[in-house]
């Protein structure tokens, strides 16, 4: 019963939090902590559970290691994203005006995070598309949060149109696939494709959704979107768009590639491959010259998106593992990004001059902002080279050289512009100097992840332990 | 003996020991100190040369290796040793540089007193001696090389020795590039010869016979050759090494440059270390030079013209010390000639060819030596290297007039000066052996010898003083002692040693050559020769009617006595090949190719990356419509590049 | 177990030293006397354990690869990475060179007035991530630590460099970037072929020929980025000159050399046939470096370039030992490894002095530096000769081992090559006494009152790497031996 | 009427919409354009439940639950087209581009 029970809690969250505003009126304060905690609970209860078997409710509601862990970073994200959003509710960042309606907000990153558990416990196609778009529809909402702030509403406008597109293809690419196979059930579908004539509406349903589904995870040329958007959201919304809604498209995209089309894994391959290298090769191109924080890490997000779907590439236990893996350190290493780029821009536009002397200003943030960097960029010993090199591992297996040395090779550009950014923090003197305070708080959280990203690649804690549940 | 022998390790090590100790701790402070300490090592280093080597040639003249002690082994039998090979040939050498040595401790001692550095010239001095005794007790090549090169580069920090003086400076690295660039054939002819031998030590090399070789080719890269044919390669590989070191035409250029260092130093390079290196290489690797078709007769030619070259040149000069440069020159030319001229017509061996050569490196080494002393003691009283500002030095310089007569005259072979001896065997030696028009350059060059040597000594010590020294000197006793005292082996190293080379005979593989003609009209002609010189030198600068400022007037002279006087203009070709073909050709076009052709790649591959990231930044310039039309031609692009079979089966 | 614990402390030392330097305080003297005995501890242990493995070499020769000290751990399970580490002879010599570099690259950092505390912890992270590549034998690990150095080498390049750092620090940190992902690949593709990163065992499974024909290339490439062999060098000349003197030393001493390692340890060794295939291919690239090299240096004037291209053509050298393939050759190269980190570490060690003194570069600016600063200047002479090869110093050594040693291989494009580079000593010799000549000779240049004396620090560090090059030039018989036991491994593995 | 002639509708239907998202500068007019797209999936949908699919309830399902989707989602396009609207006073795409890059 344990295994569902975290599920039901999320579920629950945002009418506890909208309740508790409008019955019992705490305190923002009082709001935050209660969310904070929540999440943390439901997170140490996501550990308790048992790992290693399926379990099934509702005859379609699948709960598998997979699905646990990927919970465990959906909460872990949304935990993140409320911790990072306190500035922003208590004071006006990056001279925005400040977000209002905090129950409202977490509410929605509680939505979204149950869609992302949707998603991943989905057995047919229906539950798999519901969940989605709960993870998406909260989405355009935190996207336009500021009302205030006509960047953001802007934002939203084309996130929400480019983003009904994206589902439109997606719909149109399920009901292809219904017409395939006659059923919305996984087994039925896993059965049809395996046993099939190669049929041309099989693979059209394919493009379809994987174009749709490419929208949500950036994928090349369906990313145009997430620069615009990741500036225009509030600071702790990119993080959420960046984390857990790329974690809820590669969910979706393993839950049907490893699931139903499994038996066809070999064809999608050079498909799967392409897009994948084209996506890293684009985000790293556009990041190379960008000097806005926020936009910059939407370019860096895509490009690390090229990287999971990689992972894709390579058979069922490994790949699911990679994954899951990976994502945990991703989460990691873009909050801790985010948390330092929200300290750095409080008092001025998140852009690369704001982080100019800050090696000089704060060391401690400094060095953060060095680990966090690095470790996106994939250098060892940090956390992000492990997840990428278990990713890479994983492709290998199934042959896909090419492919891996042409994703290291990019390694090189990415690693240029994380240079870019530490060159602001570290080499260049500041132009003005404004003061830089930060929160107690924030300056545990920032510690804990900091210690986390350098840490939990090298020790193999993390990575034995998730290797236990899927090998 | 055998303790004597064991001991030998002494030979290099009382050098080195004074190297040691003077360059880390008396260098700078107790210049004193360090004058003593390796003057008085460099004393000790010449008894036990002595006593070993008089105890060598009485206990019977037969090769010990004293001591081998093993540097680095490459493959199998391929072993780079460091040892002591104790034969007539090294025995002599021995002798000769620790005796000149010594002289030339003492003479410094005086001579470089007023020199604030001049802890590290004996330091150097040390190092110079012991590279030059590690050279000559060599029992293999590898161990030549080593010292070789040593010799190479404590020669460079003994020329640069004053090293805020520009012209030094580049005279220096002039000496040591060009030996350099020898020692580089020397190197690849090492390596080529020990390929082929599989061994380094000399007596393997030196019983290679090309008969072992028949039928089997070797590859150099673009071509291949029989191994015959190699090991002829690399003997003559070898000699350039032996070429540059001894600066023979056209790398000589080195030598009269090098006279920028100190005058002692000048003394010890050109007697007994550094230059004679290159004759005593092919006097060391004799027999496979022998075996080796006509690098014998490449030795002797270039050994022929360069004598008659700086014979030629030395007329001319006004500097003192560059006349004894080229004296020098002319003499090695004559040793190399006396053993090339060992290698008669018929390929047999005249032996007396090697015996002539080593006879003059130990004769010439005394007398060379006493003369650039003797012009050390000038150049101290007048402050001048140049015989304008001498003459007339014979009242203010009794002892050394009387010394420089003498090894004038040794050097332009009247009897019974020693170079009359050694100097009358090579000439027989080109004669028997057959080379008539080399015997005849020979004779000539004996000549001229005569003529530029009185010369020098008219012009310097007779007539009147054609300036005022600004202050006026004595003769130093500690600069005209070890003159004098080379006096001595001047005097009669020739006629008591004679019969001892005429032992000297390496184990040749070749039959000795037999029905040699008669020689016995040769010295009488020599001589003549040589007196004739003399006259004539007296005839134009020391007569009354002589007038010696006119006669060192360079100005108006003709264009071949410019031409000459100008070296040739070999100074100003090398530089020209320097700076033009070397530095402003190779080297500009290899920083042309890297900077301009390989750097404007990299930087198109930068600039590519660059644009592109602009290019992709662009696109997301902010227009939905823009967004959305992307994302259904996306659509399309994946329809036809995804590889999915999409137009079905 | 001491020995075993030691090797483990060998690179956890340094991060520890920056864990506890973090609470000292910043311009505190105790801050840089706690990293420099934290260096001395780990040069003495590499010394101790060179002596150990030497002893150890000489009681059990072997013809296989002995591995001492091994550690074995699991590590990531999932893609069955162990913590494999251990010492053999070249290792062990790799090592101490390491150490020495790091403790004497502390030391010329020892007048630093800014920041310290951030160049000194970035400093011990360098040095733990080439003490983890030399002792690393599963190349997970080994990787990790070869790709950690870009962490820091950035920042050290562009906080505390001159002239056009930051680009010479991006030029560097990308292009050694570029290598160490072809690395990566390569790695990736083994294990794919055979499921283990374990060096050892590797070396006894023999890759498939088609895989070795594609992979080998690449990987050795990628490990000649590090080692600058044409067309990857061009970060080498941008990167030093940029650099402050301990990252100089340090690159060109000792990172310059894993690349070097890793093509020996393990392209070679791992993928005998590709070798076989490809390295007489690369001997073109190869020849670039040893002779084009030394001509480019002859037409510059800033130190730094002309040290950066004297390396470039010195790592030709070992490159031309690697590709000759022969025992003697391999043993060369090793050799010149060794040698040509001391003698590089002795130039850039004497550039910063100078350049801390005179504040520029340009040899054509100076002059007679010998006379106010001699014993700077004869450090950089005995490097210079060292460099040109001059005999009773290392650099002869391994350029005659790797000349006999490559000429024992009889193909014709080796044996030119081996020829035109033994020809090209001669440029070598003309580049480095111009250099010396224009600097340190002629009449002074700079008033003798703004030079100051050696510093004591600096004293040590020339007579250091002096007692180095001539331990090595003279005595080079055990040293050599030592290495043929790592080496011998390595060429049986290519005529098997 | 077969299945072919509902699919080609449904296609038809869909490159309408794309066509209207393309062109319609208005941001209502590009929203009921999408709003066919969505429609021309769900005609997919009944028509592959009502002629081919072997669980016909399924297809039926589907499409109930995805106009009810496309309706949240229209009703938060709409909220945030009035708060668009409210700043600018103004729908038309070409008023929000600013130069991003």
């Amino acid at each position: 019963m344990i295994t569902i029970f975290p599920d039901i809690l999320i579920l629950l969250f945002p009418f506890v939090m909208l309740s508790l505003k409008l019955f019992l009126k705490v305190s923002l304060k009082t709001q935050e902590n209660f969310a904070v905690g929540y999440f943390l609970v439901v997170f140490v209860t996501l550990n308790f559970i048992l790992l290693g078997q399926n379990h099934f409710y509702l005859s379609n509601w699948k709960i598998d290691s997979f699905g646990i862990f990927m919970r465990e970073i959906f909460v872990l994200s949304s935990l993140l994203a409320i911790s990072l959003s306190h500035n922003y509710f208590n004071s006006s960042v990056s001279l925005k005006p400040k977000l209002l309606n905090f129950s409202e907000f977490s509410a929605s990153v509680g939505f979204a995070a149950f869609g992302g558990i949707v998603v991943v416990s989905a057995n047919d196609l229906l539950t798999l598309f519901i969940g989605l778009e709960l993870a998406t529809i909260p989405m355009y909402a935190l996207v336009a949060w500021n009302k205030r702030d006509s960047e953001g509403t802007e934002a939203a406008i084309k996130f929400i149109l480019t983003g009904s597109v994206a589902t439109a293809f997606e719909l149109f690419g399920f009901s292809y696939l219904y017409g395939f196979s006659g059923f919305i059930t996984f087994p039925e579908i896993t059965n049809a494709v395996a046993t099939a004539q190669v049929s041309p509406l099989l693979w059209i349903s394919l493009l379809f959704i994987i174009s749709g589904i490419g929208f949500k995870m950036t994928l090349f040329p369906f990313h145009l979107w997430a620069p615009d958007i990741y500036e225009g959201a509030p600071t702790p919304v990119t993080a959420i768009l960046s984390v857990t809604s790329k974690a809820v498209a590669i969910t979706f995209l393993t839950v049907l590639v490893l699931g139903p089309l499994h038996s066809v894994q070999k064809e999608i391959s050079p498909f799967l491959a392409l897009l994948a290298g084209a996506t890293l090769f684009v985000g790293n191109l556009g990041a190379l010259s960008q000097s806005k924080l926020r936009r910059f890490m939407a370019f860096s997000s895509i490009s690390q998106a090229g990287y999971i779907l990689i992972a894709l590439l390579g058979n069922t236990p490994n790949a699911k593992y990679s994954i899951v893996y990976y994502l945990f350190l991703y989460t990691f290493s873009n909050y801790l990004a985010f948390f330092i780029f929200s300290v750095v821009g409080k008092n001025q536009a998140e852009t690369f001059s704001a982080l100019r002397g800050l090696s000089e200003k704060n060391k401690f943030l400094a060095i953060s902002l060095l680990i966090a960097l690095m470790s996106l960029a994939g250098i060892p010993p940090l956390a992000g080279f492990f997840g990428k090199l278990q990713i890479f591992t994983t492709a290998a297996e199934n042959g896909h050289f090419f492919l891996i040395l042409f994703a290291v090779l990019n390694n090189v550009l990415a690693l240029y512009y994380y240079i870019q950014v530490l060159k602001s923090a570290w080499i260049d003197k500041p132009e003005k100097e404004i003061a830089l305070s930060i929160p107690t708080k924030q300056k545990i959280i920032i510690l804990i992840l900091t210690l986390s990203v350098l840490l939990l690649g090298f020790l193999p804690f993390l990575s034995n332990n998730l290797s236990i549940a899927f090998l | 003996m055998n303790n004597l022998i064991s001991h030998s390790y002494l030979i290099l090590l009382l050098p080195l020991l004074s190297f040691i100790i003077n360059g880390l701790f008396l260098c700078f402070r107790h210049r004193k100190m360090a004058a003593i300490l390796s003057t008085s090592l460099s004393f000790l280093g010449a008894v036990f040369a002595t006593i070993i080597s008089v105890n060598f040639f009485i206990s019977g003249a037969k090769p010990i290796l004293a001591f081998n002690y093993e540097f680095l082994p490459f493959t199998g039998t391929l072993v780079a040793t460091i040892g002591c090979l104790l034969d007539s040939l090294s025995a002599m050498m021995i002798l000769t540089v620790s005796l000149i040595s010594f002289a030339v401790h003492i003479y410094s001692i005086g001579y470089m007193e007023s020199d604030q550095a001049s802890g590290r010239f004996f330091a150097l001095l040390s190092l110079f001696v012991f590279s030059m005794l590690g050279l000559v007790i060599a029992p293999n090549i590898f161990q030549t090389f080593i010292f070789w090169e040593l010799v190479g580069v404590s020669s460079y920090l003994l020329i640069g020795f004053w090293y805020d003086r520009p012209s030094a400076v580049s005279a220096s690295k002039q000496a040591f590039i060009l030996t350099r660039f020898a020692d580089s054939f020397f190197l690849l002819g090492i390596i080529l010869l020990s390929y082929i031998t599989k061994s380094f030590v000399f007596s393997d090399i030196n019983a290679l016979r090309l008969e072992n070789f028949a039928g089997q080719m070797i590859s150099l890269g673009i071509i291949e050759i029989p191994t015959s044919d190699a090991l002829i390669f690399s003997t003559l590989l070898i000699f350039i090494g032996g070429w540059g070191k001894s600066a023979m035409f056209p790398l000589h250029i080195w030598l009269p440059n090098a006279m920028e260092g100190p005058t002692p130093v000048s003394s010890i390079i050109h007697s007994a270390t550094m230059v004679v290196a290159g004759v005593y290489l092919v006097a060391r690797l004799f027999p496979l030079f022998a075996i080796s078709g006509n690098v014998l007769e490449i030795v002797m030619i270039v050994g022929a013209f360069t004598m008659v070259f700086a014979a030629v040149i030395a007329c001319t000069q006004k500097d003192i010390k560059r006349i004894l440069a080229y004296s020098t020159l002319s003499q090695l030319g004559y040793m190399m000639l006396a053993l090339g001229s060992a290698r008669v017509a018929d390929s047999s061996i005249h032996i007396l060819g090697y015996s002539a050569a080593t006879f003059h490196i130990f004769t010439h080494a005394f007398f060379k030596c006493m003369l650039f002393l003797i012009a050390g003691a000038l150049i101290h009283q007048v402050h001048s290297n140049d015989l304008n500002a001498m003459g007339g030095l014979r009242k203010k310089m009794p002892w050394t007039y009387a010394a420089s007569l003498i090894a004038c005259l040794a050097i332009a072979g009247i009897p019974p000066f020693s170079g009359f001896y050694s100097k009358d065997e090579i000439l027989i030696s080109a004669y028997q052996a057959g080379h008539p028009i080399i015997f005849a350059c020979a004779l000539f060059t004996s000549f001229l010898t005569a003529f530029y040597m009185f010369r020098l000594f008219f012009l310097a010590f007779h007539g009147k003083m054609r300036s005022i020294p600004k202050h006026p000197v004595h003769e130093s006793l500690l600069m005209t002692l070890p003159i004098l005292l080379l006096t001595i082996p001047t005097l009669f190293s020739g006629f008591l040693f004679k019969g001892i080379f005429h032992n000297f005979s390496p184990e040749v593989p070749l039959s000795l050559a037999k029905n040699l003609p008669s020689a016995t009209f040769i010295p009488p002609l020599a001589i003549t020769f040589s007196v004739l010189g003399i006259l004539l030198s007296f005839l134009f600068y020391a007569s009354k009617k002589s007038n010696p400022a006119k006669a060192l007037d360079s100005d108006n002279r003709n264009a071949f006595y410019k031409i000459i006087y100008h070296k040739f203009y070999f100074d100003e070709i090398y530089y020209a090949f320097v700076r033009q073909f070397i530095l402003g050709g190779l080297a500009s076009f290899a920083r042309f190719f890297e900077e301009k052709i390989f750097g404007t790649l990299v930087t198109f591959a930068t600039t590519l990356i660059q644009k592109m990231g602009v290019l992709v930044r662009k696109a997301h310039a902010g227009s939905l419509p823009f967004y959305i039309a992307i994302m259904i031609i996306g659509l399309l692009f994946w329809y036809f590049a995804s590889n999915l079979p999409l137009q079905g089966a | 177990m001491f020995e075993k614990n030691l090797l483990n402390l060998l690179w956890i030392l340094p991060f520890l030293t920056v864990l506890f330097s973090i609470p000292i305080k910043e311009n505190s003297p105790n801050l840089k006397r706690f990293h420099l005995a934290s260096a001395g501890v780990v040069l003495l242990s590499s010394i101790y354990l060179l002596i150990q493995v030497f002893q150890n070499t000489i009681t059990n020769p072997s013809s296989q690869i002995q591995l001492l000290y091994e550690t074995k751990l699991n590590w990531l399970n999932a893609i069955s990475a162990k913590y494999f580490i251990g010492i053999d002879a070249l290792s062990s010599m790799m090592l101490v060179l390491a150490a020495i570099i790091i403790f004497t690259g502390i030391l010329a950092t020892w007048r630093l007035e800014k920041g310290q505390k951030v160049f000194l912890g970035f400093f011990q992270i360098l040095a733990a991530s080439v003490y983890g590549v030399f002792i690393s034998f599963d190349l997970v690990l080994f990787f990790v630590f070869y790709e950690m150095e870009a962490l820091c080498m950035y920042l050290l390049i562009a906080g505390y460099g001159s002239g056009n750092k930051d680009y010479g620090a991006k030029k560097l940190t990308l292009t050694l970037a570029i290598g160490s992902s072809m690395i990566l690949a390569v790695f990736l593709g083994i294990y794919a072929e055979t499921g283990t990163w374990n060096l050892i065992e590797l070396s006894k499974i023999a890759l498939p020929e088609s895989f070795q024909y594609y992979a080998f290339p690449i990987l050795f490439l990628g490990f000649a980025v590090s080692s600058s062999l044409f067309p990857f060098h061009f970060w080498s000349p941008a990167g030093h000159s940029a650099a402050p003197t301990a990252v100089s030393m340090f690159a060109a001493g000792v990172m310059m050399k894993m690349g070097a390692y890793g093509c020996l340890r393990i392209a070679i060794y791992l993928m005998p046939e590709g070798a076989k295939i490809w390295l007489p291919y690369l001997l073109i690239f190869i020849a670039f470096n040893v002779i084009i090299g030394p001509f480019i240096a002859m037409r510059h004037k800033d130190l730094k370039f002309i040290t950066a291209y004297s390396s470039i053509s010195h790592l030709g050298l070992i490159f031309l030992g690697l590709a000759a393939m022969t025992p003697l050759a391999f043993r060369g190269a090793a050799l010149q490894m060794i040698s040509h980190g001391f003698l590089t570490g002795l130039f850039f060690a004497t550039i910063g002095m100078i350049y801390s003194r005179t504040h520029t570069r340009d040899i054509t600016q100076m002059g007679g530096l010998m006379k106010a600063i001699p014993f700077i200047g004869v450090g950089f002479v005995i490097a210079g000769f060292a460099g040109l090869g001059l005999p009773g110093l290392s650099g002869f050594v391994a350029e005659a081992t790797i000349f006999i040693g490559s000429f024992e291989n009889p193909s014709p494009l080796c044996r030119v090559i081996t020829i035109l580079a033994i020809l090209s000593i001669t440029a070598t010799a003309i580049y480095i006494l111009r250099c010396a000549n224009k600097m340190l000779h002629g009449p002074l240049v700079i008033s003798k009152e703004l030079l100051p004396k050696t510093l004591p620090e600096e004293k040590f560090i020339i007579v250091s790497y002096v007692i180095c090059l001539i331990i090595l030039g003279i005595f080079p018989m055990p040293f050599a031996k030592l290495l043929d036991s790592s080496i011998y491994p390595i060429y049986m593995n290519l005529i098997r | 009427m077969t299945l072919l002639h509902c699919l080609i509708l449904a296609f038809i239907l869909f490159s309408i919409g794309i066509y209207g998202v393309l062109t319609n500068r208005h941001l209502i007019g590009m929203l009921i354009s999408i709003e066919i797209m969505l429609n021309a999936a769900n005609i997919n949908f009944v028509a592959f439940a009502y002629f081919k699919a072997q669980d016909p309830t399924a297809g039926t399902l589907f499409s109930i639950f995805s106009i009810a989707i496309t309706a949240c989602e229209m009703a938060v396009a709409l909220a945030i087209l009035i708060a668009m609207y409210r700043k600018h006073h103004s729908l038309d795409v070409n008023n929000q581009e600013k130069n991003h890059e």
